[in-house]
């Protein structure tokens, strides 16, 4: 962990962009919630790198320790998961009722029986 | 080096390698009930070994408590998982490959 | 004795490679999921290896919720296999994309 | 975990997707550990191999399982997707190194937190302190989006009058796996317990409303697993799950009023106690409180939903 | 009480929403959320003439001082978009009783009213925050029970749709949350003001160019700028009317506020415009916007759906106005945005009573309407007239004020294209209006005009449309004020 400089973030970047890919390039509709997945945790990735101190503890404090990484952006991401699950679980009951009135999940077939409509 | 921490070491090390085992046999056992005991058995047993060992390193504090804790549920667990996992696959159908020329079983 | 962590803590990495290895190969759904199980299992481990590393007990909260949670998506995959088997076969003209992932039943 | 997210990607098998986003998820969670955050962690853990994992085997049961080989042209959208990448990449070569300690974002808002909470707040963990207190108002934000992501699922899929007893899937009873059931009937007092505990350790360790929340809420789902859905309604039936979640929102939601009828700002929690320190335990304990009502009934909410839903099918 | 205005606003329909939830009969429920929304809309006056008094308003939540905690912060361009909020919604919640009643079943009305009042909360959230990472929180509140709510719409599509604002939705608030997340690497701090204090010390940065792209980009998803606007058309054809006005008047124009608000008041108008060449791509996605979208709306057989086109082509105008980076574009942008919230909700709730007769608005079942329904009718043609930019109408006034602010910046494309777009209004708007009053329906000669319910809200917006179209003072006025607020005297 010595000298992460800025690779960290490369990799991150590699994550989100593996996900934005499943999102805009897949056609089931599960398989875009999961890419958003992807790409989300990749952010969160983002933010905790930011408040990560190199030789710091997690910030809890407690006696002997004078270094903690930053609380702040872990503050934020928790929010963010919280959100990025309450999303993913909408999605997901879309995507039970689109199936039922439909009989598929695949956007391509959706497009094709909506212009039929 | 005391003797608590030789005993760390020790049960550290034989967790490590047995850890290792099972991981090989996961990979390279040749079906699904052969790859469950490198799992299973091995695995518990590991994690086992490994959290004792951690324990020693810990002495008696609300640490080691809790490793306890996860040891134990670890044991409760993993075997239950297994057992119900092996289940599944057995009712779902999910056969040992015949040997070269039987022909192969048919799904129940 | 950090020399002695340490190198539990690659042996676990390696573990930890190696059931991955085995979730991506598959070949069945329950090989799969064994493997995952497994991988969790391994995780529990690290975190409370880090956590003996860092000298915090705090760790070992976040390695039993591990453990916990992975009981709890471990059983629940299972179920899935079960009903799903009963209930939904591939989908014709969907099915097939990797050998030997259409034909769950057979070897 | 790059070759995780993209076999992920790539498989169109969903279930094996599904399964190896609980993977990914997990490792996420354990690089989390390594940098540091704790509290992340858990939280990704719980939510990621957890909820979200159980949400999309339900709705894969309900939509298949298999992709279909796509057929649109692939080239636009990784068009897209590297120009983004190029631009970000571009755009971190100025960022400061990761983990240096003089980086901008550890010497500004942040040092206040670490140094002073512990004088102003007066509980160990800072996260919780500024999840809590500081930034408590984006908490309740949180919290309103569960109760919304409830609400709207509820909206969509719930709400229905099941008919007989339809050929259930995932939601019935399994054919009574012996092992499985004793087990469960051990663990799940257990996993309640730890729920509490992670409840009320909040303060001092990793944990907190959210965490215990969600623990809770899968303990349940265990239940719901092992025993089916109609056993464990009789428990926990559906009609209090729908009170209790907005009861959290209301609870956390009050909290602040309290604290607005004392005297002070919203969400301002020194009024509430005889010491300002002691307003902040009890007004953070009462929010958490809140928290983790909201978020452990709506978990459960989201599972019977979805279950009901899919056995219906 | 007044201290805490500023923060009840957004608190009232926030904590009303799990009480809502609560309540056993729709009615209960929708009387909670029409006391909630005229109570909002009386705070938000007095936030304005507050904010006229004594200019900017800070409100630390919890107590805690700005850059530690979360401050809400208002001005007067803040108060401007509360004030359209707060009164769009109280038209329309009224109006949406019997809407509702017919379009949805009825077990599911107390919950419907709870995510409209979710809706309001986190719009006006967002509005009154001064804290880049709370914005992103309550855009996540009103997206969420928007998604829901468009998904209730009764046409299978309204499932798609909402899936497909769904996603685009959420991938341009993570992009939000990275563009904040670059800035906040760089100043440490997340409160707007601090932000825009700490940026110009690292603005020559990478990273602050990626910062402000990504920011773009993703409130551009949001606010559906030209060709990231997919998800809006049948978002808006397929939601149940009440939600489709409601969204027409509110949610983009959020969306474009906080863009408004990231470019002048967080990055400063100078460097944003400076740094990447926003104010060319901003022109050029407006007017392409302006003028595909109405080309496409002239062609649609569905009104509600042209009408959502149309939103496309005017949140162009609005975007032209940013453009040309001055004051009085500004200025006109804001009266732009707080116009046609008011010219659209009248339009949609106009709309709303068709289908509330007919069960759809289709081209075809408007044929001879005019005689059948003259008063709604007469409402969508005083809305309409508003759209093309007839005089006596708001949105004449706008599209003046645009159009002089593009003739002292020297914009003759955009005066062109003004004149362009205005001409395809036009058409599309004659298209309803020929169907509707020239061609006879031979099987309804009956009048079947909509219930008082309904007619008087629509009626009510478009009095409004009317009246400050004629009185332009004072809304002129609080547009230039806030522009000034903003820009600073001297763009």
């Amino acid at each position: 962990m010595s000298s992460l400089g800025l690779y960290n973030y490369w990799i991150v970047i590699a994550l989100m962009m593996v996900g934005l890919y499943a999102v805009i390039a897949r056609g089931h509709l599960v398989k875009k919630l999961i890419g958003l997945t992807l790409f989300q945790t990749a952010v969160f990735f983002l933010y905790i790198s930011m408040g990560f101190v190199h030789g710091g503890a997690a910030p809890i404090l407690s006696e002997g320790v004078a270094v903690y990484s930053n609380p702040l952006p872990h503050v934020l991401i928790l929010t963010a998961i919280v959100v990025g699950v309450a999303t993913t679980a909408l999605g997901l009951a879309l995507v039970v009722r689109i199936r039922e009135a439909y009989g598929s999940v695949d956007e391509d077939e959706l497009e094709r029986m909506d212009s039929d409509a | 080096m005391t003797w608590l921490q030789l005993l760390a070491t020790l049960l550290l090390g034989a967790g490590s390698l047995l850890l290792l085992l099972a991981g090989i046999g996961l990979l390279r056992f040749p079906h699904f009930y052969a790859r469950l005991h490198a799992a299973a058995v091995v695995d518990t047993l590991a994690a086992a070994l490994f959290l004792a060992g951690l324990g020693c390193l810990f002495g008696a504090t609300l640490g080691t408590v809790k490793l306890g804790l996860i040891l134990l549920f670890l044991l409760f667990t993993s075997p239950t998982a297994c057992h119900a996992l092996a289940r599944a696959a057995w009712v779902s159908g999910l056969r040992e490959p015949a040997q070269p020329g039987e022909p192969p079983p048919s799904p129940s | 004795m950090s020399g002695a962590l340490v190198t539990c803590g690659v042996a676990v990495l390696v573990a930890m490679g190696l059931a991955l290895a085995r979730a991506l190969l598959g070949p069945s759904v329950y090989d799969r999921i064994l493997a995952v199980n497994s991988f969790g299992t391994k995780t529990v481990l690290l975190i409370a290896l880090l956590g003996a590393v860092a000298g915090r007990a705090d760790y070992f909260d976040v390695a039993l919720l591990y453990a916990l949670i992975n009981f709890v998506s471990t059983v629940a995959m299972m179920r899935y296999c079960e009903s799903a088997e009963a209930s939904t076969a591939p989908e014709p003209g969907t099915g097939g994309s990797e050998p030997g992932e259409s034909a769950e039943p057979s070897p | 975990m790059l070759v995780t997210a993209l076999f992920v990607v790539r498989t169109r098998d969903l279930l094996a997707a599904t399964m190896l986003l609980g993977a990914y998820s997990l490792l996420s969670a354990g690089m989390f550990m390594v940098l540091d955050a704790v509290d992340v962690a858990f939280t990704e853990a719980a939510v990621g191999a957890g909820v979200s994992t159980i949400l999309m085997l339900y709705a894969l049961v309900a939509s298949g399982r298999f992709e279909r080989t796509p057929t649109r042209p692939q080239w636009l959208p990784l068009l897209v997707v590297l120009a983004t990448g190029a631009a970000l990449v571009w755009g971190t070569f100025d960022l400061p190194p990761v983990g240096a300690p003089g980086n901008p974002v550890h010497q500004h808002v942040a040092p206040r937190y670490l140094q002073q909470s512990g004088a102003e707040i007066g509980i160990p963990n800072v996260v919780t302190s500024v999840l809590a207190s500081y930034r408590g108002y984006d908490t309740l934000g949180e919290t309103a989006v569960v109760f919304t992501a409830g609400l709207g699922v509820w909206l969509l899929i719930g709400g229905l009058q099941r008919r007989g007893a339809a050929a259930p899937v995932l939601a019935s009873a399994p054919h009574a796996n012996l092992i499985l059931r004793v087990v469960s009937k051990f663990l799940i007092p257990v996993i309640l317990l730890f729920g509490l505990y992670v409840q009320f350790h909040g303060e001092l360790g990793p944990g907190g409303g959210f965490q215990a929340g969600v623990i809770l809420a899968s303990a349940l789902i265990v239940h719901l697993q092992v025993f089916g859905a109609d056993q464990t309604r009789q428990i926990v039936p559906e009609s209090l799950l729908r009170v209790l979640a907005p009861l959290g929102v209301l609870l956390y939601g009050g909290t602040g009023v309290a604290g607005l009828l004392l005297g002070g700002n919203y969400l301002d929690y020194h009024p509430l106690g005889r010491t300002p320190v002691g307003g902040q335990h009890l007004g953070i304990l009462l929010v958490e409180l809140g928290v983790a009502l909201t978020v452990s009934s709506t978990m459960l909410l989201l599972c019977y939903l979805f279950a009901a839903r899919v056995a219906r099918r | 009480m007044s201290a805490h205005a500023q923060l009840l606003i957004v608190l009232l329909p926030l904590l009303a929403a799990p009480l809502a939830a609560l309540m056993r009969t729709p009615d209960a429920a929708w009387a909670l959320a029409t006391a909630i929304a005229w109570s909002v809309l009386s705070l938000a006056l007095l936030l304005l003439l507050q904010v006229q008094a004594e200019g900017v308003l800070s409100y630390a939540i919890g107590g805690w001082a700005a850059p530690w905690g979360i401050e809400y912060r208002l001005d007067p361009l803040g108060a401007l978009l509360q004030l359209l909020l707060a009164a769009v919604a109280a038209a329309i919640l009224p109006w949406t009783r019997q809407s509702a009643a017919r379009e949805l079943e009825r077990a599911r009305l107390p919950g419907f009213y709870a995510a409209l009042l979710l809706l309001q909360a986190g719009l006006l959230g967002i509005v009154a925050t001064g804290d880049a990472f709370n914005v992103f929180v309550f855009l996540e509140i009103s997206s969420l029970s928007t998604y829901a709510l468009i998904a209730m719409g009764r046409d299978r599509r309204a499932l798609t749709a909402a899936f497909r604002y769904l996603i685009l939705g959420t991938l341009g608030a993570t992009f939000y949350l990275i563009g904040v997340g670059l800035l906040y690497a760089l100043t440490g701090t997340l409160n707007m003001a601090d932000l825009a204090a700490r940026l110009p010390a690292v603005a020559d940065t990478r990273t602050a160019h990626t910062a402000v792209v990504f920011v773009t980009v993703g409130l551009g998803l949001k606010l559906a700028m030209f060709p990231l606007h997919a998800w809006l058309p049948n978002a808006y054809a397929y939601a149940p009317s009440a939600v489709t006005a409601l969204l027409a008047a509110t949610a983009t124009k959020v969306a474009l506020y906080v863009l408004v608000r990231f470019v002048w008041t967080i990055f400063g108008a100078e460097f944003a415009f400076g740094a990447i060449p926003l104010a060319a791509l901003l022109g050029v996605l407006a007017v392409l916007g302006m003028l595909i979208a109405s080309a496409v709306a002239v062609r649609q057989d569905e009104v509600k759906r042209l009408l959502a086109w149309s939103s496309v082509a005017q949140i162009g105008y609005a975007l032209a106005g940013l453009a040309l980076a001055s004051g009085a574009g500004l200025a006109a942008a804001l009266l732009h945005l707080a116009n046609h919230g008011l010219m659209k909700g009248a339009l949609f709730l106009a709309l709303g009573n068709i289908a509330w007769r007919f069960g759809n608005t289709r081209l075809s079942t408007l044929r001879g309407l005019g005689r059948a329904m003259p008063w709604t009718m007469a409402a969508f043609v005083a809305g309409g007239l508003s759209l093309v930019g007839v005089p006596l109408t708001v949105g004449f006034v706008s599209k003046w004020a645009l159009l002089q602010a593009a003739l002292a910046a020297g914009a003759w494309w955009l005066v062109g294209a003004i004149a362009l777009a205005s001409l395809l209004a036009l058409a599309y708007v004659w298209r309803v209006v020929e169907v509707a009053y020239f061609e006879a329906s031979e099987s309804r000669d009956l009048r079947c005009e909509a219930p008082l319910g309904l007619l008087l809200p629509t009626w009510l917006l478009v009095l409004a449309n009317l009246w400050l179209g004629i009185d332009t003072r004072w809304t002129l006025g609080l547009a230039e004020a806030a522009a000034r607020a903003l820009a600073g005297a001297g763009l």
